[in-house]
């Protein structure tokens, strides 16, 4: 399937950036007849995973910058990139185990919300060189009214 | 938790200022339960912050129990999520207990998912909670 | 002074794309204290620099990019810089003049409200590769209450 | 422009929907005017489709006058403007007349700034209309 229409966001890893992806994205993915639920669903995903790139991969500077590339294409497959040339994760499998955090402070539900709440997940990283989330939904055509 | 016609004995209130935090926490003392009535988005963003304000005053005024009122938060992540259990611990081994009153339905599908509601009661308003 | 915070956007040059352009920068703008006009003034300039790389830059070509660099400095002041790799404009000083447009549907009056609304305008191009808008304008500190 | 008690000859409903146009246009015909009530953000978006289905409104039905009713409108840029001033154009040739009802203030300040009011005259509410 060809793409639709996408957008980049490239944003300081500041944590009060994270909002802001959320609202962007969400922006972005109302062009789809989409339920205010699933949009809540995917501020949450996006919120989640922009989160980790700033904790986790950059640990906490805020100086870098997380990417993030969402796009539709003409089946309405929404997918959602968020990108980090952070410290990378070690054992992905084990990253992605519910409850697993390599911070104590953290629940390690970040990952479990990802893959709830969206179709298909990939992750790819290389420690020293950063993470990329790969994150996959589909969504019926024309499923509800604009102005409802 | 408390009694029929609840006596307050200190308000104490407390902006986190949008541009700073996006969040509002106001509190409220019933003689040794602290009433936390938030307002806006728990993310990382504010998460710490809260942690830290929620703490201060638990400790400085002898609190045994603890309600958060999300009534007024229209989103919640796993940060979010951790400030609730953090909080739900440390009241908990001190014998005291927790509970959140009017979360929306989509912020209460956030705690059913994580399971936090069977540690934490939901209950609807600060009313109900007299009952429990 | 140095940047506070930025955020970069890659759009498609689809017309549906300059309401979410609105949208983002809005978001991102709203770290500042400024007032619900202030914003409402913000939306308008970024409306009609995106419009005019879409209508002018691209012809109405959907499928090439509209970027924007939205960016603040610890001093308050905003800079918004669109940028298309289109057209060009062949006659800067004509183009900008009050109700001039090279197309006669047109009012001529987008950059009259650029000037209008922000502190600064300056305008780079070079025809047949493209032009750069960047737009300026200061904001006070602390200015206005957070919930208000 | 219309009697005291305007009768309503015929109403028109359009859906611009949200995901094409943005914008939602509702017509009603009174007499030889018609109202044209606008709902949402007016940009290059959904200028020339309004454009268009304006303007196949006023030539099916013979309308004479135009009113447009932007009480709904949260947004409008030079590409809305140019919507406006080309209604009033055509309106004004054959003789009728075109006003703008309802612009809320942030988009009267736009219309003042770019000179349509004094083209196209401003009224709070559609009644006010009635006067002119
Ligand atoms: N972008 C990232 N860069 C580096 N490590 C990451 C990244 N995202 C996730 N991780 C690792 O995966 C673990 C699990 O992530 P997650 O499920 O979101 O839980 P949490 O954020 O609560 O730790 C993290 O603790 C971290 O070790
Ligand atoms: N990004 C651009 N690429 C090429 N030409 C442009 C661009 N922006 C503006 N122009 C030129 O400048 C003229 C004036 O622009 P503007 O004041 O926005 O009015 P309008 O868009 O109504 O024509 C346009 O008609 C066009 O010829």
């Amino acid at each position: 399937m060809s793409m639709k229409n996408y957008v980049r966001f490239h944003f300081m890893s500041r944590a009060d950036n994270v909002s802001l992806a959320r609202s962007c994205v969400a922006a972005f993915v109302s062009q789809l007849d989409c339920t205010l639920d699933q949009l809540e669903e995917i501020k949450l995903v996006v919120s989640e995973a922009v989160s980790n790139a700033i904790i986790h991969g950059y640990e906490h500077r805020s100086t870098e910058e997380v990417i993030i590339m969402v796009s539709i294409d003409d089946n309405n497959e929404l997918e959602i990139i968020v990108e980090d040339h952070g410290v990378g994760i070690p054992d992905i499998q084990q990253a992605m185990q519910p409850t697993f955090s390599s911070d104590p402070t953290r629940m390690g539900l970040g990952f479990t919300f990802m893959k709830s709440f969206m179709d298909e997940i990939e992750v790819q990283s290389q420690p020293g060189e950063g993470t990329m989330v790969i994150l996959r939904r589909h969504f019926a055509v024309n499923q509800q009214e604009a102005f409802a | 938790m408390e009694g029929k016609n609840p006596l307050c004995v200190e308000i104490l209130s407390d902006d986190l200022r949008k541009g700073d935090f996006y969040v509002e926490l106001e509190f409220k003392q019933v003689r040794n339960t602290l009433i936390v009535r938030v307002r806006g988005e728990i993310d990382m963003l504010v998460s710490e912050k809260m942690r830290k304000e929620i703490d201060k005053k638990v400790e400085e005024n002898e609190i045994a129990n603890l309600i958060m009122n999300l009534e007024k938060v229209n989103f919640i992540d796993s940060s979010g999520l951790g400030v609730i259990i953090g909080r739900y611990k440390k009241i908990n081994a001190s014998g005291g207990r927790m509970c959140i009153v009017g979360a929306n339905p989509s912020i209460q599908k956030i705690l059913v998912f994580s399971g936090i509601n069977k540690l934490v009661p939901l209950y609807n308003t600060e009313q109900e909670v007299v009952q429990f």
